[in-house]
């Protein structure tokens, strides 16, 4: 078991596309993604279900090395600003197999 | 040719129209109705593939084929790009907008909206009113066009206010990189847009296979067009309805404007569709395209593109204001002036 | 008239009750089969806007329109507190169940099981068994007072367990301010929940578009009925034996009671049906809105107004015998019923 | 970033509905919820698909400081208890951004 | 009889067919369009209850009933046997794949693919060519013991291998309990998936039931075959060119072999069939099972029984490569050769 | 509230299938599951949807005492490294209710 970062970010799917884009940028490889998330934030109630993809909320979570998680967070903070969203970073044991 | 009450009220008083209705109400007796997710999305290709279908076989039958529609592409590519630029300067001079939010309402505005299309489409069924059939394919050449004339307009805009307060410290670098978008890229991705992408696809296929060995799958997809509108315009009424409400927060200007916006395009686009020679149904169906507000391949491309806008604000007018407008009023509006040209 | 043995036939050898059996099976032999989600709550809105907008269509044409159906509303209405309350104190009574139990599963028993209005439809569609459109609309009007009853009288039971214990300390106290619901609140939770409200609306929107005008929608409701409720049957098979399983910790005389319960109030159902004039098939699905177990809306109150009931108890019950019961014995007894009445 | 707690929560989506209102009255404002969850708890199995909802499992996530939290679970203990499902609470850092 | 120009280019050009190539392209030109997962299954369901109530139907009428499709069932096993066989020893000798490989590729060869039956069933549809309806309910009689067939072999192999290498720690002994299935297992999991199950189980309705009391249903299930079926060729489009992409790192000797085995395979079906009495029709359905390389239930066997296999390979042959090979070439030769034969 | 270790685990749903009953045998009797997970790894890009369920990726939680946890990651631990996935433990605080 090796230490690792985990990144959970729940956002517009929109915005998630962007992200992930970013994420590739600062290196990152490995991401997953929970489509269908609805909730209450700061721009009010969201719903799971609309066929249009800009109405609907996303889930990705990220395990990473720590440097790789703080490149993360920077590429990501500007656009949880505009657009809502939340990010939470946590410590994570990665099980260990190559 | 009919009176316009009557046009009217066989509108509204049909089952896709009351439908959405239906839903609108759902959302404010607080029920726990909705459209499941996948079931839309599935709706909507069922829809877009079936308008496709019978567009891509009707101009095989066509004289002239793919040429004859040529002139009408053009033709829509000039309003996608006037509607926008005109939508732009009203807002920014009118209502003071800023330049994101005018260039992201411009959009929707100058582009197009398919619940209006089928919309129109099931109105002129109802009422047994012909129309050619290639007219919905329009679509994509009035969409496309809107979309990067909007944010070629709202990017200048930015720019000349950026260079007005010569801003020292830009507050979104980690934007900069993902915020310009090449032109070819814009493109594709409102021709690649799942719904734009089947319309087309199906189109073609119509198109090849042509209408006589399409005879079982036109049967799937015309006969149960009406009644999967149904179940579309449900969803449509729930998500407009839901959408309203986050619009109180906004210039309440926003609403004749969007209302004038519709009426001027639809109007205009009847004159001219008329003037071109289509049948007073193709002129509505012109029209629909013209006056609808896009909300669909447009938030794509503004989340990317102008991302300062508020996405609430122009998917709240394009659901909440300009599209239940169309239905209602809008449509048999265009009906009857395309009617009384026609005489 | 029909023999009654072959009515059962008919009815357990036809596609839809089939199809339940299919999916019982499913779960039987570990079969991976599940029907999609968003498909199962898709197939529930058709099913739904189909009855409800043939219904519309149907009061549409009637002499006297909307009052004629009251006499119906209201004994409708008394059917669903009659059952409720008897069904109550035979479970208290005779099997000694707790006030809570005894409470959701009366609730259960009184108000009204969607599959089994199906059922009963679709029986009387493929023995060519005309029925009044209206009467499936008579649902919340026996539904909602079913629940509310039920309601009122598990909390009456568990404040007179209370008061004989005087319970020193409430063991859910963080549950009291959402336990207590005011009777409004019930009957709108009840009225909006998807299903009864896609009905209602959907019968509102048969009531004002008429039947000419709905040709093209009937077609798609109509026709694919029968297709769709295979697919919703199969679904009630997979949750009525998952269900069932979890059953088997519960007083065996659950069984017995239940069944007698459907069939006295099927019977019941029947004989004051035909005396307020419905024909046989009317009477039949009036018979099915009685005798069917609800386990849609009632869950979703219980969890907030009972909810020391045990849903597996009621949700088992409903769903793994009083649904197949009724599907497979008691709809043809009711029918056989009806006609003998009817000669 | 900021510390906060966050609090997960899997239930049958009946309760779930009920413990959300919970929450609004101990002030919290943020909530992130994801449905068709199935699983194996106390109570067997469940399943994630169901046109009927009170047969479906449904997570929720909470991100929130520590006494919103602390109150949140008094909330819905008693909810748990009753209904069954499950409920952890772990620390997170919250990316801020204001 | 027809001009095999002519029925390659009727089924090239049919909607169906065209639908995948809009799938292939869609994820080519990066479309974000994908058919919604729920509908993707419900769509299965639909097309497999389908085929099956059709051919239930069909042998209720047929002299002999079920002992006549005997002959055809053990027929279908022995091919079911012996194509896996072949294959596995074709790919071991000849491409030198290792064991696992070779029987998740030999399972998948000589199980069976829907969607090449559903095609298959199409095309003659459109050309009006008509089959024994019972063909495809062999499905189940080819697809388990080639999966059984494929997991020995494989197995044997893999010892033989070790017992070579002496090899003196094994690697994943986490996985020995779960490697270690029995036939009976094996049988049941294959003939319990959902596709399958559904299969069966809507065949063993449409014999009970009978083509008279299935009008409705009937009208159903294959009134909307076709345009349903262009949905699900849409998936299969996205699923095999999303796949095909994966096989790039692959031995291009595969590509060469795959066809080879579909082409051997089909025409061999066709000759057997024939002189069992099939028609033409039939002996095309017949040879779209033994032709096609499954990707539903051999996954999911060979995961627990030959976990050591490439996913990749072996979905990526049967979907990217076997699949539009037959649909597009090997099904219209098949046709050809039975119209030559039955002359 | 109790201490307690949190498994997360993403992989292919055939063989998640695998590892619930691996799980079993080591005495874990509780697990939740989110299917529809799409992502990136070593093996590319995974697709949320589709109808053939060895093309779609799992998520799947379990909440249990640390000793289980380590009976879990080593019953599992061959099937990640055969299959891929990611799997990652963290510590939480149970909510205790009996
Ligand atoms: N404190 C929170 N805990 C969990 N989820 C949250 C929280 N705040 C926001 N979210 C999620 O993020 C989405 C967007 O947040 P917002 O932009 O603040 O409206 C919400 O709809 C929630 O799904
Ligand atoms: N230890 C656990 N780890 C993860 N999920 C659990 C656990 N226990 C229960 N669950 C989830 O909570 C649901 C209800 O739990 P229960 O009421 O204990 O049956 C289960 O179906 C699981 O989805
Ligand atoms: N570092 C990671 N963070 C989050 N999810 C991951 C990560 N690596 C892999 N995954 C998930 O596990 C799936 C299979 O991983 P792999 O076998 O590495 O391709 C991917 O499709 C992702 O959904
Ligand atoms: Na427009
Ligand atoms: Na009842
Ligand atoms: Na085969």
């Amino acid at each position: 078991m090796v230490k690792a970062k985990k990144v959970e970010i729940i956002a517009n799917y929109m915005d998630v596309r962007v992200m992930i884009k970013e994420m590739e940028q600062v290196g990152i490889k490995g991401y997953s993604m929970i489509r269908g998330v609805s909730g209450r934030g700061k721009h009010g109630k969201s719903h799971e279900e609309s066929y249009i993809d800009s109405m609907t909320s996303c889930y990705i979570m990220v395990v990473c090395p720590e440097v790789q998680a703080e490149a993360l967070i920077v590429a990501v903070t500007p656009l949880l600003k505009r657009f809502g969203g939340i990010c939470v970073v946590s410590d994570v044991q990665q099980v260990d197999f190559k | 040719m009919y009176n316009i009450w009557d046009v009217m009220l066989t509108n509204f008083f049909s089952a896709p129209v009351l439908f959405f209705f239906l839903g609108v109400i759902a959302v404010v007796s607080k029920s726990d109705l909705s459209v499941p997710g996948d079931v839309g999305r599935g709706v909507v290709i069922f829809l877009m593939a079936s308008i496709g279908i019978r567009a891509g076989a009707e101009i095989a039958q066509m004289e002239g084929g793919l040429l004859a529609v040529f002139p009408f592409a053009l033709t829509a590519l000039i309003f996608g790009i006037s509607i926008t630029a005109t939508s732009y300067f009203l807002l920014v001079k009118l209502l003071r907008i800023d330049s994101a939010n005018a260039g992201a309402l411009a959009a929707s505005f100058g582009a197009v909206s398919s619940a209006t299309l089928m919309v129109a489409i099931s109105l002129l069924d109802s009422l047994r009113v012909t129309y050619e059939k290639f007219v919905p394919a329009l679509y994509p050449f009035m969409d496309s066009p809107a979309i990067i004339m909007a944010i070629s307009l709202g990017k200048w805009g930015i720019d000349r206010q950026n260079s007005l307060l010569v801003s020292s410290s830009s507050p979104a670098k980690g934007l900069e990189g993902s915020g310009r978008k090449k032109l070819s890229t814009i493109i594709v991705e409102s021709l690649t847009n799942s719904g734009v992408y089947v319309l087309l696809g199906s189109l073609v296929i119509g198109l090849i296979v042509g209408p006589e060995r399409l005879e079982r799958e036109m049967k799937f997809f015309y006969g149960m067009f009406r009644g999967i509108l149904c179940i579309f315009l449900l969803e449509m009424g729930i998500l407009a309805a839901s959408r309203l409400k986050e619009l109180k927060f906004v210039s309440p200007l926003i609403l004749p404007l969007a209302i004038l916006l519709a009426l001027v395009s639809g109007t205009l686009a009847v004159y001219v569709a008329t003037s071109l020679g289509l049948s007073p149904g193709g002129a509505v169906v012109f029209a629909a395209l013209a006056a609808g507000a896009s909300y669909v391949t447009v938030p794509a491309a503004m989340r990317v593109s102008l991302p300062e806008a508020n996405p609430s604000l122009y998917l709240g007018t394009a659901l909440g204001i300009t599209f239940p407008f169309n239905m209602a009023i809008g449509l048999p509006v265009y009906l009857q002036l395309a009617q009384y040209l026609a005489r």
